[in-house]
C-alpha cells in the first residue's frame, strides 16, 4: 500500500510491448502444439488399429501386415522425440497432419470449416455487444421496472443452456412459423437464428459487466460534474458513461471468443451448418484425435491474436492504460 | 490586495436566497434527513462558506443547490430562489439551462472530477458546446485556452490536449475550476476544492477562488477546514448534523465564536496553537493502574540513537523505463523518546522511506541500523523475531485490518508472545482499548462496523501492543476529520509521554507535523531539504522550499488576514 | 483463544439469524428450487409419481395431464419422474466437475499467486494455453481420448472449466497478497505460511463460494451440453442432458420431451446463479 | 465383421446370387430389347407434357469422405453421375443398361456384353467395352486408387479377365461359375467411370469424380453440399428408367442435414424437394401430407445375434425363452412408431426372395411359455431381484451395440427388451459403444456379450454363406458373432449354392431358414429401410433395387398443375 503508486509505474515502449506479446503469443501457441500432440500420444488401444477400422467400418483385430503399413505411414513407430520434432516442422510447414477417417490434411478440413464458424462466432458477438450496450444505455442506472425485468432477463439469458434455446429458436421461428430458413446456409438471412441463440447468451454476460460497470460510473464525480454543466442524463450516459462501462467489457471479448467457439460448436450441430461443430463433434465420436488436436492448435492461435487486438483496443479506449 | 476586498455594497440584492431548506432521503419510515431548515444568502462578490465534519450536511445543502441533490433526496425549503428564478420543483430541463450558465459547480479531487478518458480541453468546452456558446471549432478552442491561461493553468495549449492524469493535482483542479467558470457563471460553488492538494497547490487554489470572488461572482465554499475557509471567506455557516450551529461574519467568528462546537473546530486546528497543547476537549480516562504501571517506564527523552539511516538509496523504474531515486541519500537519526517529523509533498519519497525503515523494501545502497544492530542487511528471519519492537500506523487503518477480524482478535494478534495465558492476553488486549479510550464493547466488533476514529485508535493500540520501542506513523490523521485529528493527536501525544515510544511521524500536514515533533525533517524529490529542531525550522526556514511551504501553509487568521495569497497568485498563474 | 471462539461461534449465530431474517423473496424462491432438486438426488422415491424407467406403452407420448404431469416420452415413461431420477446424476456430474475444476484452480492458480517469480510466470503460461482452447473443446478433447462415459463427462467438464477459475483465483490472492492486513502482518514478523493460511486463504475463500455456487450450475450446462452432442451418459439413464438429447427429436411432435428437461436444467442453474450472485453482492457489499 | 456395423448410413456389401435364370439368358436379353422401344416410346409420349427444368433440393443426412466407393454413402452418391453395366429390376430380373444385351456361355464362365454405342464420359472421353475392361480390371487390381472395395470380395476368387474383343464388344472370363456376378455389375459402387478421369489419382477423383451418368458433379462443399447438373448430352439410361436422354431437371442440390428435426423441418418449410430417412417420429405426419417412398432392404432383418458358444445361450430352450419373453412386435411398433414393420424372422428380412412369411410371427410374446423354458432348462431359482439363478450364476443378458450406430429409436426398442425380460428372470444389461470403441472391438470380446444386435443388408439368402460359414482350418469366421456352428446347416447352405435350379435352390434356402430361425441362434427385430419423402410436386422418383434403394432423380421433374 505504502508508496505503491511509485512501484506500480512500469510502462514500456509500445515496440518492446508488442516483441514482448509476439513472443509471449508464440509461447503459448507452442505450448498449445505440444499438448496437442501429446493428446495423440496418450490415445488408449492402438492408434493404427483405430484408424484401420474407423476407415474400412471393419470390427475386430487388423492383421499385423495392415498394422505395421498404417505405423509406417504415419511413423508411429518411430521413438517419441522424433514424433514430436517431426509434428512440430510440420506444424512450422503448416501441415496440422491428416485425419484417419477423411484421409485428407487436417489444415484442409479446418480450412474449409472454419470460415462458417468465425462468421457466426463475429457476428455474434457484435449483437451480443448491440444488446448490452443498447440496453444498459437505456435502461440501467434507472431505478425503474424495466431495469430490473432487463437485469432478469440478462442472469436467464446468461444462464439458459444455449443449444436447447437454440433447438426452441429452431423450431418455433423456423419449422412452425416459418419466419427464418430452416438451412441457413451461409445466407444473412439463414444467420439469424444461429447468431441469436449464440449471441443472446452472450449479451447476458456483457450485459452484466457493462452495466455494474455502468451504475457504478454513474455515481462518480465527473459525471456530477458533467451534470453541473447542464448536460442531460443521455447525454451524460453517452458521452461520459458508456465509454467507462465499456472498458470491462471490452477485455471480456477475449474470454468471450473461447465461449463463442464453444458455443458455435453445439448451434452448428442443431442448425446442421456447416462449420467446425459438425467436424469435431464427428470426429469426437469416431476417435479422429488429429481433427481434433489441430482445433486445439488453431483455437489457440486465434486466442493468441484476440487478446492481442483486445488489449490494443483496450488501449485506444483508455489511454491511462500501460501496456504490459 | 488583502485589504483591498471590495466590501460587499450593501444595496446589492441577494443573489441566491435560501430559506429553510430542508434535505431527506428515502420515504416514509425509511426517510432520513440529512439537513435541516437551513438559511442563507449570498451576494455577489461576497464568499459564504459553509464548514462541517464529514456527516454535517454541508455537500448535500451545496448540490440541492443546483438541483443535483440525488435521485432518491427529497428537497423541501420555504424559499428556494436565484436571481429571479424560483429553484423550488424547477423541471430537469429547466435546471439544466440554469446549470453551469448562471450556477458553476466545482467538486474535490478532479482526478474523478474530470472524466479520465476525456481531453482536458474537451471537459472545459464542454459547457460551452453544450449551451451553444460557441459558433466554431476555432472559437471553442480560443475560449478553452483563454480559460486555462485564466485559472492560471501553464502552458494551456499542451495541457487542454492532455488528459487528467497527465496534470499535477493543482493544474487539475484549475482546470475544473475552469471548466464551471466556462460560461461565466455568476455564482460558483466549490466543494471541497483544495481537500485532496498539497499545501503549496492548495493555496493556489485558494488564491485563484479568492480572485474570481473579487471579480464580482458569488462564491459558496463547502471546507471541513477552517483554516482553508479562513482566507476567502466573508460570512461562515458552520454546520454539524445537518444543522447550522453557528453563523455570522467570518472575522467575528474567529475572533470569539459563541457556539462550543465552532470552539472546539477552531482549537482542533493545530496551526497556531502552542505545541504539544491539548487540541480536543475529550479528555483521555487513565485507569491509576496503569498509570502506576506506566510511569515505571517512562524514560528520558532523547536517549540514545534508536534508528538510523545512512545515505538510504531506493529506485525505481520510471515511465521511460530510466531509474528514478524516489529516496537518494537520506541520512537520519531518531533517538529514543523523541518525535521525529518527515515532511514532504507527494512523491517527495516519504513512505518508500518508511517501508524501508520497516524493512519492507531493500534499500538500493545505505543501511538502517536498529537499536545500534544492523537492520536492514538482516536476513528476513533473522529479522522476525524484532520486528516487533517497530511497528507502524497507516493513513487508512481499515485497508490494515482483516476484514474479517474482531477488534481484540486483531490486537491480540500483535500482542508479543511471551504473553501466555489467554486471560493475560485477553486482559492486556482490553487494557490496551481503554489505554486509546475504546470502550470494551468494540471487542467483537469488525474494523467496518467502527467510526474512522475508532479505527486509527484501534491502529493505534494495535501498534503499541507489542510494546514497541518505535513507531511509524505514515500520514496518520490525513483522512480523519478535524476533530478527530485532533484527538487522534492528543493520544498519540499522551501515549509518547507515557510509554515513552519514538514517532517517526510522516505528513505532508506542516501543522500537524509542527504540533507533535520534536525535530523535522524536509523532503523533496527523495532529498532532505532542510532538518533541525521544529521551532527552529518554522521559525527560519533555510531552504526556499520549506519557506514556500510554510508560507502556503494556511493557517487561521483570527483578527488581520495575513495576505500572502496575492503572492502566490502571482506564481500560480505564471 | 476461547473468548474470541466464543465471540465468533455467537457473531456466527447472529449472522445465520440476520441472513435468514433479511432473505429476500427471489433468493428465497431459488433456495426452495435447490432445495426440491437435492431433495429429487438425495431421495428421488419421495417425489417420484412413477417408475422413472417402467415402460407403458400404451400410454406413449401423451401430453402433460394430472396422471402425468410432465407428460410421458416414447415408450410411454413419466417425464416427471424421469427428471426427478435425473436430478442426482446431473448433481453429482455438477458437484464433481466443479470440486474437480476448483480444487485444480486453487492448486495451480494459488500457487502461481503466492510463490510469485518464475514459478508463477510459469503456471499463469499454462492456464493462459488452458485459457486459450474453448471449454467445449477441451472437454471434447477429453472425450476423444478416454471416450463417452460419466466419470470422462466430470473430467472434462472440470478440466474445461478449470482455467477461467485458476485466473481469477490468482487474481484474487494477488490482491489479497498486496492487501494492507498482509503488509501489517509482515510488519508484525509473522512468518509467510501463517499469514497465508490466516489471512490471505480464508479472504480468498469467500468470494470462491460464491463462484462455486454459479460453477455448479454452468458445470451441469456443459454436461448435458455434451450429453446432447451425444457424447454423454449412455441411457436408459435419464440425465439431464440424455433427456434434452433425446427430446430433440421428438420437438416437433412431442415438445414436451424437450422443454421440460431444458426448463428443469434452466431452472436449477439460475437459481444457483442467482443465489452465488446474491451472495456476491452480500461480500462486496460487506467491502 | 462388416455386418455388426449397423449405423443408420449402412456400410453393407449387398450380394446377389439371385438365380439367373441361365437357360433363358437369350430370352432374358430379348426382354432387355423389347423393353428398350417401348420405354423409348413411352418417353416420347411424355416428352411433351412433362415440364423440364428446376433443381432438385435433396436432403440426405450423412457425408463420406469422398464421391465414391465401397459405402453405401457413397453410392447414393455414385448412382447419380454414373451408369452401370447392367440394371436389376424391382422383380430382381437383370435388364439392359450400358450392356445391350449379353450372353453367357455354356460353362457358365464367359460373359460377353454388347455396348450401348455412342456414349460418352461427361469428360468426353468415350465410353467403349475398352474403358469399361479398364474399370472392372482396376477394381480387381491392389491399385489403391482403382481398386473397388466392394466388387473386390465378391469377385476376387472367380475372376480372371475383362477386356474389349470389339470397340462394343466387352468380355469377362471367371476361373469358376459365379452366379452374383451381374448381380455385382449392377451396384451402384460397380458405376463406370471415366479411365481417363481416374489417371487423375483418388485425392482429385473423390472431389470431382466423372461418370456417363444422367448429372455432373458441379461443387462439393464439404460440409454442407454437393451441387450436380444435368448431363445435356445423357444417352445411356437404364431399360429400368421411366424415359430415355437428358433429365428433366437442371440438377440436383444434395444437401448434407444430419440432424433429423432441421431435414424434416426443411421439408415442411418447403426448403428441400425432397428428403432421406423420414425420422420415426414424423412417420405418420409425412404419410399424410407429402408422397412418401420405402424401400426394405434385403438380407438380414435387424436382429439380436445370441452369444451360443457358452452359457446361458449355449442352451437352445433358454435361448427360446428369451426370444419368449419379450414383446418384440410392440417394442418395435411403438420405438419406430409404425416407421418399420416388427419382423420376428431372424434368418432373412422379408424382402429377400426366398423369405418364408410363416416365420415372421415366430416366438410371439409369451411369458409363460418362456418361465416353462426356463424352469425346464434349470434355471429355477430366482434372487431377490427377481433375477433367475442356475447354480450360482446369475441369468444376466449383455447387448451389446453401437450407440452412435444405431437410430435413437432403436435403442428404445432396447430398452424395451430390457424391461420386459426382467419378468422372466433376465437381468438384462445394455452395453452401448461408441463407434470408435467399436470398431476397436470393445464389449464384442468372447467373454463381453450375451447379444449383440446387427444386420448385413443383401438381396437375398445368399448372405447365409457370410453369416453361417463355420470356422474352418482355425480361421473363425469373424461375421458370425453368435458362434453358432451347425455342419449340416452349412451343407444345405452350400448345395443351395451350387444348385443351378431356382426353384430347388430356393427350397434349399427355406429348408435352412427354417433350421436357423428353429434353433435361434438370432432373434429377428425388425427390418431395415430406406425412405424419402417427396413434395407432392415432385414426381416420378424412385428408388433402385439393384442395390440399396438409392434415389434416383433421373425422371423426376416438378409437376406444379396439379
Amino acid at each position: 500500500m505504502m508508496g505503491s503508486d511509485a512501484v506500480r509505474i512500469v510502462v514500456h515502449h509500445p515496440i518492446v510491448w508488442f516483441a514482448r506479446r509476439i513472443f509471449s503469443g508464440v509461447v503459448v501457441v507452442w505450448a498449445a502444439a505440444t499438448f496437442a500432440f501429446l493428446i495423440q500420444c496418450v490415445l488408449p488401444g492402438d492408434r493404427a488399429q483405430i484408424i484401420i477400422n474407423v476407415t474400412s467400418g471393419n470390427v475386430g483385430p487388423a492383421s499385423s501386415a495392415e498394422l505395421a503399413a498404417i505405423n509406417a505411414k504415419y511413423g508411429f513407430d518411430q521413438p517419441l522425440a522424433v514424433q514430436y520434432g517431426k509434428y512440430m516442422l510440420q506444424i512450422l510447414h503448416g501441415d496440422l497432419g491428416e485425419s484417419y477417417q477423411q484421409h485428407r490434411p487436417v489444415a484442409a478440413i479446418i480450412a474449409e470449416q472454419i470460415g462458417p464458424t468465425i462468421v457466426l462466432a463475429i457476428a455474434a458477438l457484435l449483437i451480443a455487444w448491440l444488446i448490452a450496450i443498447l440496453t444498459t444505455l437505456f435502461i440501467a442506472g434507472r431505478d425503474n421496472i424495466w431495469s430490473k425485468l432487463l437485469n432478469d432477463a440478462q442472469v436467464f439469458l446468461a444462464t439458459v443452456p444455449p443449444y436447447w434455446l437454440a433447438t426452441i429458436l429452431l423450431v418455433l421461428f423456423a419449422v412452425k412459423l416459418g419466419i427464418f430458413p430452416v438451412i441457413g446456409g451461409n445466407s444473412p438471412i439463414g444467420l439469424v437464428l444461429p447468431t441469436l441463440a449464440l449471441a443472446l447468451e452472450l449479451s447476458g454476460f456483457f450485459g452484466q459487466v457493462v452495466q455494474n460497470e455502468f451504475t457504478r460510473v454513474l455515481e462518480q464525480p465527473f459525471v456530477t460534474s458533467a451534470r453541473a454543466r447542464g448536460m442531460s442524463d443521455f447525454g451524460v450516459r453517452l458521452r461520459h458513461v458508456l465509454r467507462h462501462a465499456a472498458l470491462p467489457g471490452i477485455t471480456l471479448s477475449g474470454w468471450a471468443l473461447g465461449k463463442l467457439l464453444s458455443g458455435a460448436i453445439l448451434i452448428e450441430v442443431v442448425f446442421a451448418r456447416q462449420g467446425l461443430g459438425g467436424v469435431l463433434v464427428a470426429a469426437t465420436s469416431s476417435r479422429d484425435v488429429p481433427i481434433v488436436s489441430g482445433a486445439v492448435l488453431i483455437s489457440a492461435g486465434l486466442f493468441v491474436l484476440v487478446s492481442l487486438i483486445v488489449d490494443l483496443t483496450y488501449r485506444v479506449v483508455d489511454p491511462r492504460i500501460k501496456l504490459t | 490586495m488583502s485589504q483591498g476586498r471590495p466590501q460587499p455594497v450593501p444595496q446589492q440584492p441577494d443573489l441566491l436566497t435560501v430559506d429553510s431548506l430542508r434535505v431527506s432521503f428515502g420515504r416514509g419510515i425509511a426517510e432520513n434527513t440529512v439537513v435541516r431548515s437551513i438559511s442563507f444568502s449570498v451576494r455577489p462578490g461576497q464568499c459564504l462558506a459553509i464548514v462541517g465534519e464529514s456527516g454535517s450536511g454541508k455537500s448535500v445543502t451545496a448540490r440541492s443547490l443546483i438541483g443535483l441533490a440525488g435521485r432518491y433526496a427529497n428537497v423541501h425549503a420555504r424559499q428556494l430562489r436565484f436571481g429571479g428564478t424560483d429553484l423550488i420543483g424547477l423541471s430537469d430541463r429547466a435546471w439544466r439551462r440554469i446549470r453551469g450558465t448562471e450556477i458553476g459547480f466545482v467538486l474535490q479531487d478532479a482526478l474523478v472530477s474530470l472524466d479520465p478518458l476525456r481531453r482536458i480541453g474537451k471537459e472545459v468546452g464542454e459547457g460551452l458546446i453544450l449551451h451553444g456558446a460557441v459558433s466554431s471549432r476555432e472559437e471553442l478552442a480560443q475560449r478553452v485556452i483563454a480559460l486555462l491561461k485564466l485559472v492560471g493553468v501553464p502552458e494551456p495549449e499542451t495541457k487542454a490536449e492532455q488528459r487528467p492524469h497527465q496534470l499535477s493535482g493543482g493544474q487539475r483542479q484549475r482546470a475544473l475550476i475552469a471548466s464551471a467558470l466556462a460560461l461565466d457563471p455568476r455564482i460558483l460553488i466549490a466543494d471541497e476544492p483544495t481537500t485532496a492538494l498539497d499545501v503549496t497547490a492548495q493555496a493556489h487554489v485558494l488564491a485563484l477562488l479568492e480572485e474570481t470572488k473579487t471579480r464580482g461572482k458569488a462564491l459558496i465554499l463547502i471546507s471541513h477546514d477552517l483554516a482553508v475557509v479562513s482566507h476567502v471567506a466573508d460570512e461562515i455557516l458552520v454546520m454539524r448534523g445537518g444543522e447550522v450551529v453557528e453563523r455570522g461574519n467570518a472575522v467575528q467568528i474567529f475572533k470569539d465564536p459563541v457556539h462550543p462546537y465552532t470552539k472546539q473546530l477552531l482549537d482542533a486546528v493545530p496551526s497556531g496553537r502552542p505545541r504539544g497543547s491539548r487540541l480536543s476537549p475529550s479528555t483521555i480516562v487513565r485507569s491509576p493502574a496503569r498509570q502506576t504501571q506506566l510511569a515505571v517506564q517512562s524514560p528520558p527523552k532523547s536517549g540514545p540513537i534508536l534508528l538510523e539511516a545512512t545515505s538510504l538509496v531506493k529506485r525505481f523504474k520510471g515511465p521511460d523505463g530510466t531509474l528514478r531515486a524516489a529516496v537518494d541519500g537520506v541520512s537520519f537519526e531518531l533517538r529514543s523518546g523523541e518525535t521525529l517529523g518527515i515532511v514532504g509533498e507527494s512523491g517527495s519519497g516519504k513512505s518508500t522511506m518508511a517501508r524501508m525503515l520497516l524493512a519492507l523494501d531493500e534499500p538500493d545502497e545505505g543501511a538502517v541500523q536498529f537499536a545500534g544492530r544492523p537492520w536492514t542487511t538482516l536476513a528476513e528471519r533473522e529479522r522476525r523475531a524484532r520486528r516487533r519492537s517497530l511497528s507502524i500506523i497507516y493513513q487508512d487503518p481499515l485497508g490494515s485490518f482483516d476484514p474479517r477480524w474482531t477488534v481484540g482478535r486483531i490486537i491480540s494478534d500483535s500482542l508479543s508472545s511471551d504473553v501466555e495465558t489467554r486471560r493475560k492476553r485477553q486482559e492486556r488486549v482490553i487494557e490496551l482499548l481503554d489505554l486509546v479510550g475504546l470502550s470494551k464493547a468494540l471487542l467483537d466488533r469488525r474494523p467496518l462496523e467502527l467510526s474512522g476514529g475508532q479505527r486509527q485508535r484501534v491502529a493505534i493500540a494495535r501498534a503499541i501492543a507489542p510494546n514497541p520501542a518505535v513507531i511509524v506513523c505514515d500520514e496518520p490523521v490525513s483522512a480523519l476529520d478535524v476533530s478527530i485529528q485532533a484527538q487522534v493527536l492528543d493520544l498519540l501525544g499522551y501515549l509518547r509521554d507515557h510509554l515513552g515510544v519514538s514517532y517517526l511521524f510522516i505528513s505532508h500536514d506542516l501543522s500537524v507535523v509542527r504540533h507533535i515533533s520534536d525535530r523535522v525533517i524536509v523532503m523533496r524529490r527523495g532529498r532532505i531539504v532542510d532538518s533541525g529542531a521544529t521551532d527552529e525550522i518554522f521559525r527560519n526556514p533555510q531552504s526556499e522550499y520549506t519557506k514556500s511551504l510554510i508560507a502556503a501553509m494556511p493557517r487561521l487568521v483570527r483578527d488581520q488576514r495575513i495576505g500572502h495569497s496575492a503572492t502566490i497568485l502571482e506564481e500560480g498563474i505564471a | 483463544m476461547s473468548m474470541f471462539a466464543e465471540v465468533a461461534i455467537s457473531r456466527l449465530l447472529r449472522e445465520v439469524l440476520a441472513i435468514l431474517r433479511h432473505v429476500p423473496f427471489r433468493i428465497a424462491v431459488c433456495l426452495i428450487i435447490v432445495g426440491v432438486f437435492v431433495l429429487a438426488a438425495m431421495a428421488p422415491k419421495v417425489l417420484q409419481t412413477h417408475d422413472p424407467l417402467a415402460i407403458d406403452l400404451t400410454s406413449a407420448l401423451q401430453s402433460p395431464s394430472i396422471a402425468h404431469w410432465f407428460g410421458t416420452d416414447q415408450l410411454g415413461r413419466d417425464l416427471y419422474s424421469r427428471v426427478v431420477e435425473g436430478a442426482g446424476q446431473s448433481l453429482a456430474i455438477g458437484l464433481g466437475a466443479t470440486a474437480l475444476s476448483m480444487s485444480v484452480a486453487i492448486t495451480i492458480g494459488g500457487a502461481a499467486a503466492l510463490s510469485g517469480g518464475l514459478l508463477d510466470s510459469i503456471l499463469s503460461r499454462i492456464i493462459d494455453v488452458l485459457f486459450a482452447i474453448p471449454t467445449l473443446l477441451l472437454a471434447l478433447v477429453f472425450v476423444t481420448v478416454f471416450g463417452p462415459s460419466v466419470l470422462t463427462e466430470v473430467v472434462a467438464v472440470g478440466i474445461g472449466t478449470a482455467p477461467g477459475y485458476a485466473r481469477m483465483i490468482r487474481g484474487q490472492m494477488l490482491s489479497i497478497k498486496g492487501a494492507g492486513y498482509v503488509e501489517a502482518a509482515n510488519v508484525l514478523g509473522h512468518p509467510f505460511p501463517r499469514i497465508v493460511w490466516r489471512h490471505i486463504l480464508p479472504n480468498a475463500m469467500n468470494p470462491l463460494t460464491a463462484m462455486m455456487t454459479i460453477g455448479v450450475g454452468q458445470a451441469i450446462i456443459w454436461a448435458s451440453g455434451l450429453a446432447f452432442l451425444g457424447l454423454g451418459v449412455a441411457p436408459p439413464a435419464p440425465e439431464w442432458g440424455a433427456l434434452l438429447n433425446a427430446g430433440r427429436n421428438y420437438i416437433i411432435y412431442a415438445w414436451w420431451l424437450e422443454i421440460i428437461p431444458g426448463l428443469a436444467v434452466t431452472a436449477f442453474a439460475l437459481s444457483l446463479t442467482i443465489i452465488g450472485r446474491h451472495l456476491q453482492d452480500r461480500l462486496e457489499g460487506k467491502r | 465383421m462388416r455386418s455388426s456395423n449397423a449405423r443408420p448410413t449402412r456400410r453393407f456389401t449387398g450380394k446377389s446370387n439371385y438365380p439367373a435364370r441361365t437357360a433363358k439368358a437369350t430370352l432374358l436379353v430379348l426382354v432387355g430389347l423389347s423393353q428398350l422401344p417401348s420405354s423409348i416410346h413411352a418417353q416420347e409420349g411424355v416428352a411433351g407434357s412433362v415440364k423440364r427444368g428446376g433443381v432438385i433440393r435433396y436432403g440426405h443426412f450423412q457425408e463420406p469422405a469422398c464421391l465414391f466407393g465401397g459405402w453405401v454413402q457413397q453410392w447414393y452418391l455414385q448412382r447419380q453421375y454414373s451408369d452401370n453395366l447392367v440394371a436389376r429390376s424391382e422383380d430382381g430380373k437383370i435388364v439392359p443398361w450400358l450392356a445391350e444385351s449379353w450372353t453367357i456361355s455354356d460353362d457358365k464362365k464367359i460373359y460377353t456384353f454388347e455396348i450401348k454405342p455412342n456414349v460418352k464420359f461427361t469428360d468426353g472421353t468415350s465410353l467403349d467395352a475398352q474403358a469399361i475392361a479398364d474399370n472392372i480390371n482396376g477394381w480387381l487390381s491392389n491399385d489403391p486408387d482403382l481398386r473397388n472395395p466392394t466388387a473386390a470380395p465378391y469377385l476376387s476368387d472367380s475372376f480372371e479377365s475383362a477386356s474389349a474383343i470389339a470397340p462394343l464388344r466387352l468380355q469377362v472370363t471367371l476361373k469358376v461359375p459365379f452366379q452374383p456376378l451381374l448381380n455385382v455389375f449392377a451396384q451402384s459402387s460397380q458405376g463406370i467411370l471415366s479411365p481417363s478421369a481416374l489417371k487423375r489419382g483418388l485425392a482429385v477423383n473423390c472431389e470431382n469424380p466423372v461418370g456417363s451418368g444422367p448429372f455432373i458433379v458441379d461443387k462439393w462443399r464439404h460440409g454442407r453440399e454437393v451441387t450436380f447438373r444435368r448431363n445435356p448430352d445423357y444417352n445411356s439410361a437404364p431399360a429400368t428408367a421411366k424415359h430415355q436422354g437428358p433429365a428433366y431437371v437442371d440438377g440436383i442440390t444434395w444437401k448434407f442435414l444430419p440432424d433429423q428435426t432441421v431435414r424434416y423441418g426443411s421439408l415442411i418449410t418447403g426448403e428441400t424437394d425432397a428428403i432421406y430417412d423420414i425420422p420415426a417420429v414424423a412417420w405418420k405426419d409425412a404419410n399424410s401430407r407429402f408422397p412418401v417412398l420405402r424401400h426394405l432392404t434385403g438380407g438380414t432383418p435387424l436382429r439380436l445375434a445370441l452369444y451360443t458358444a457358452r452359457p446361458p445361450f449355449d442352451d437352445v430352450l433358454v435361448r427360446k425363452a428369451f426370444a419368449y419373453s419379450t414383446d418384440r412386435r410392440a417394442a418395435v411398433d411403438t420405438s419406430f412408431l409404425g416407421s418399420l414393420p416388427f419382423e420376428g424372422n431372424g434368418a432373412l428380412s422379408q424382402s429377400s426372395p426366398e423369405y418364408l412369411p410363416e416365420l415372421g410371427h415366430s416366438y410371439g410374446y409369451d411369458v409363460r411359455k418362456a418361465n416353462q423354458l426356463l424352469d425346464q432348462a434349470g434355471w429355477t431359482e430366482r434372487n431377490r431381484n427377481g433375477v433367475r439363478v442356475k447354480n450360482g450364476n446369475p441369468l444376466i443378458v449383455r447387448i451389446s451395440y453401437s450407440n452412435a450406430f444405431l437410430k435413437p429409436d432403436g435403442e428404445q426398442a432396447l430398452q424395451v427388451i430390457q424391461q420386459q425380460a426382467r419378468e422372466a428372470g433376465f437381468d438384462v444389461r445394455l452395453q452401448p459403444t461408441n463407434p470408435a470403441d467399436f470398431f476397436a472391438g470393445k464389449n464384442l470380446g468372447p467373454d463381453d456379450y450375451e447379444v449383440v444386435l446387427l444386420y448385413w443388408v443383401a438381396p437375398g439368402a445368399e448372405i447365409f454363406r457370410i453369416s453361417w460359414k463355420p470356422d474352418q482350418n482355425g480361421e473363425t469366421n469373424r461375421f458370425n458373432p453368435s458362434r453358432y456352428q451347425d455342419l449340416t446347416l452349412w451343407d444345405v447352405i452350400q448345395k443351395a449354392e451350387q444348385e443351378l435350379n431356382g426353384v430347388q435352390r430356393t427350397a434349399l434356402y427355406q429348408q435352412a431358414e427354417r433350421k436357423i430361425v428353429d434353433e435361434a441362434p438370432v432373434i429377428g427385430l425388425t427390418v431395415l429401410d430406406v425412405t424419402l419423402a417427396t413434395k407432392p410436386n415432385l414426381k416420378d422418383v424412385w428408388l433402385d433395387r439393384g442395390s440399396v434403394g438409392e434415389p434416383v432423380f433421373y425422371d423426376a421433374h416438378f409437376d406444379d398443375g396439379k
